[in-house]
């Protein structure tokens, strides 16, 4: 237990030690680990707030329920009603035959149009917009299915394409997201390990006499492992620091700018917990990097 | 360790067919023109290379089939003096004397203590603090020599040890190492220094290209 | 002369036998270019195709200028000729009375409507698209004064604010690609400096000795600075590579997805001189990386 | 080289007020306990160290104010034995021999020529292709010795040039360095062998904690 003991302060005393004997090659390492994770958390930060990007695109992506004839006001309101119970529906806006005439009146021309003519022929209607994570054809086919079985819709108009167009794009958002941070975590991985590796490297002699004197190849590694994983975590730190720093001084310089992409949604910065993603991924990005390098070095 | 004995035998090139047997305690010279093979020889012993052929036991453990696991275990109880030094650069003295007793845990107190008498012996305890760079060739070469010694090893491989040292230190290295061999330690020193060799009527034995050629006494031994 | 070319000759081998020699160090140095140069290859490939996009996103952006009841045809086209040689002005298309009405009668409701009317109150009118570059608030008043002069033109309608916000988006847009792009050729600038900087780190004892003997600074860094540049341009030549690969067998995957941001535009791939300038800009960070290396070595 | 002076006085630590000159051709012992500061003195004398204090004229420069860049060129015409041999490990033997050649400029087939026949003369011809990773300490300081020799320096400075060697070749490279300064080289050896010493009966420093304590030629001079 006590000689346990021993040992653990010795691997940690080692491994402060070797950062500190190395402070070039450590400040290298951690330097370009926050340069990675700072890509790695812009990139995040720009996904965090992509939801906000697609439903900006979404917002206009809404279906019109054409309601039949000679409803009273009270079956239009139940019929909206009903309709908004609809798992995938957002929000139901019962546009009466009236707002729609002035609607109509509203736009170009058409005050001329309606001239001449009495009555109203235009239909009272249901605006219809999906849940924002619905917005896909399945979505789209759910809600037709409901609307098919309710008394008193007419015609359902709605842009099929539009909404296919849009689930493709945001899903193409969304893997494509995905995919550029899986590369972007490779990358980051990759570098992070070819830095440790050439660390390790102008540190070979050092290892190599260790395992000369009679240290173990935990002795040799552990101290080497928790050096990569603290300048890991280090690195993570610096780079939430940056990131922190950037948001709050480009954000508001931004905000016209984001407003159109994001709509009104406000952009936001990282959770604590995701912080702490961010530097425990460090750290795991430095440990997994001085893994990958202890290994290519004795095989 | 009761009894070490080495029947060794290595291929091709740097040993050629050689037997040896060391006990515990004795001292023993190699000796041998550069590149007879004498750095090779001690190499085997701890498990720094493998032999081509043969058999060789070290501290009851047949070496050329020791796991790698096992390797470490072994080198702890054998104590080296490299030609090169081999001391850590980054590492003051102190240190570097301290991680023969840091590898096999023992606590910060003791180690200090230790290496601070060790580096008395060889005459560095004014120098703990500075790194290898900053000695000359011959505070280095002591360095690694109370490396070495600190362990109390049960074996002792030392391979040219006075190269960088003059004469008067040259005896008390060796009044140090022999005073190892005193309490137990099987000793073996490669040296060129005809001097030390004909002052000790130790032990000597001679490699030529590879082949021990020589083993026995000095010639005119005292003892 | 000759002395030179031996002194030349002597280097380049020198630099071979370096990256021959730490083989491990230059193939990670390469390999962590390779992947920088890689992330700002895809980024910038994103950039080259970042018009397109914008470009489908500004497609919607049309100005109607309805025109005087009682032009004749002539008269009408003659209108439309002379707005297409507005400067600003990218598309116009005339549409007829008939063709207004035609286009109503398509809308929902639109029949109904026209059912009981005699006559056609719909106005003809240009639609005019501003050419992609000129979508800002800018192009839009050139366009406006413009249309003033014209006699003949009723009324001007248009998004000024969709126009706003199309303009600052775009902007926006390209001005982060630019920040972007900035940080990742720093971060990259960066992480390839630190890497070779640790391969220096580990060749230190070399670059001493050959000092010691008489090596002269030149004869010490050339090879190194040559190494680092060959290093880059190799670097430069893989992340092109696996760019090239990645774009042509993702990008007819994506198509669909695609097609919904770049409109009509294809996706294209780097031109030549493009490519060359991504193995040069690779050449060029190894060098720089070096010498930036070697000054932090000896300060 | 006309003529080679060293007014030379040190710093306070390792080497103090010590003054000496050497001509041309002349071959030097330079001797001392370890950590005396023989090779302190003798990286002043190539510019690896600046003095102190003091002024040091080495083949018509004074090192003390010798810009930085004016220091490859005055290197180049002296050799060094280091006393930990300093090779280039990523090298062969022949490389790192061929490089004091290459820093001059000279065409390749010329160097090659000349650093085989200077590894002959050392006995290492048929290592040309290794690298020093894979010789013997004895092999190795043989090619530090080599390179320093190939470009037929006007100052030989060597450093413990025989620690790692047995006496038979000792007395080769000993025979090697004189016929070097027979052709007008200055020679000044370090060494703790008194073998050595005895045997050639040359002119003598004695460093002594970092004071030249003894300037003259050995006790029984022959010549
Ligand atoms: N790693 C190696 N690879 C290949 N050959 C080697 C290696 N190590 C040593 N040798 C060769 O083996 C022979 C014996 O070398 P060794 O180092 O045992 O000699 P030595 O007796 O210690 O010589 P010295 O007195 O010069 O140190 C030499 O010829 C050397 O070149
Ligand atoms: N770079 C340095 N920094 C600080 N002290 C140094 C440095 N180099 C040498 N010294 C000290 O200067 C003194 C003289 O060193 P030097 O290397 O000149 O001795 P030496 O005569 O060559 O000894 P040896 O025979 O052991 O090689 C020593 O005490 C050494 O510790
Ligand atoms: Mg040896
Ligand atoms: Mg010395």
């Amino acid at each position: 237990m006590r000689r346990v003991a021993v040992i653990l302060a010795i691997l940690v005393r080692s491994a402060l030690r070797g950062m500190q004997s190395s402070a070039v090659a450590s400040g290298i390492a951690v330097a370009t680990i926050a340069i990675a994770l700072l890509l790695i958390g812009a990139f995040a930060l720009v996904v965090v707030n992509m939801q906000g990007l697609l439903d900006r695109f979404g917002q206009d992506l809404q279906i019109t329920a054409y309601l039949e004839e000679g409803l009273s006001k009270a079956e239009q309101s139940l019929l909206a009603e009903r309709v908004s119970t609809v798992e995938v529906v957002g929000r139901v806006r019962l546009i009466s035959k009236q707002q729609a005439l002035e609607r109509f009146r509203a736009t170009r021309g058409g005050a001329a149009l309606l001239e001449g003519l009495e009555g109203n022929p235009l239909p009272a209607s249901l605006d219809i917009s999906l849940l924002s994570e619905r917005r896909t054809p399945e979505g789209l086919g759910i809600l037709n299915k409901a609307l098919d079985g309710l008394p008193g819709i007419a015609e359902v108009a709605h842009g099929q394409e539009w909404i296919e167009g849009y689930a493709r794009a945001a899903s193409l958002a969304r893997v494509s997201g995905y995919a550029l941070g899986a590369v972007l975590a490779l990358a980051t991985l990759l570098i992070v390990s070819n830095t440790i590796r050439l660390g390790l490297y102008a540190r070979e002699d050092e290892l190599e006499i260790l395992a000369l004197v009679g240290a173990s190849r935990t002795f040799v590694r552990a101290p080497f492992l928790l050096e990569g994983t603290l300048q890991g975590a280090i690195g993570g730190v610096l780079a939430l620091g940056v990131l922190w720093a950037g948001f709050h001084l480009l954000v508001p310089q931004l905000q016209y700018g984001l407003a159109f992409f994001l709509g009104n949604t406000e952009p936001r910065f990282f959770a604590v917990a995701e912080s702490l993603k961010l530097i425990s991924g460090g750290a795991g990005l430095g440990l997994l990097g001085s893994l990958a390098a202890l290994m290519a070095w004795r095989s | 360790m009761y009894h070490v004995s080495k029947a060794y035998v290595a291929g091709a090139f740097a040993l050629q067919d050689v037997s040896l047997d060391v006990s515990r305690g004795e001292f023993v010279f190699l000796t041998g023109a550069s590149g007879a093979g004498k750095t090779t020889l001690l190499q085997l012993l701890f498990a720094a290379e493998r032999p081509s052929e043969g058999q060789i036991v070290v501290l009851g453990r047949n070496i050329a089939r020791l796991r790698g696991s096992a390797v470490p275990a072994l080198r702890r109880r054998v104590g080296v003096v490299f030609q090169d030094f081999k001391l850590l650069r980054q590492r003051t003295v102190e240190e570097n004397v301290g991680v023969t007793l840091d590898v096999v845990g023992m606590p910060r107190r003791e180690v200090r203590a230790k290496v601070f008498t060790m580096l008395k012996q060889v005459g560095l305890q004014h120098r703990r603090y500075h790194h290898p760079v900053s000695l000359s060739g011959g505070e280095q070469q002591r360095v690694a020599i109370a490396r070495a010694l600190v362990g109390e090893p049960e074996i002792l491989l030392a391979d040219e040890p006075t190269g960088n040292l003059d004469p008067d230190l040259s005896v008390e290295i060796m009044d140090l190492m022999m005073s190892a061999a005193m309490r137990g330690t099987a000793v073996l020193v490669a040296t060129h220094d005809v001097g030390l060799i004909e002052r000790y009527h130790k032990r000597k034995l001679h490699l030529d290209a590879g082949r021990l050629v020589e083993d026995g006494p000095a010639a005119g031994r005292t003892e």
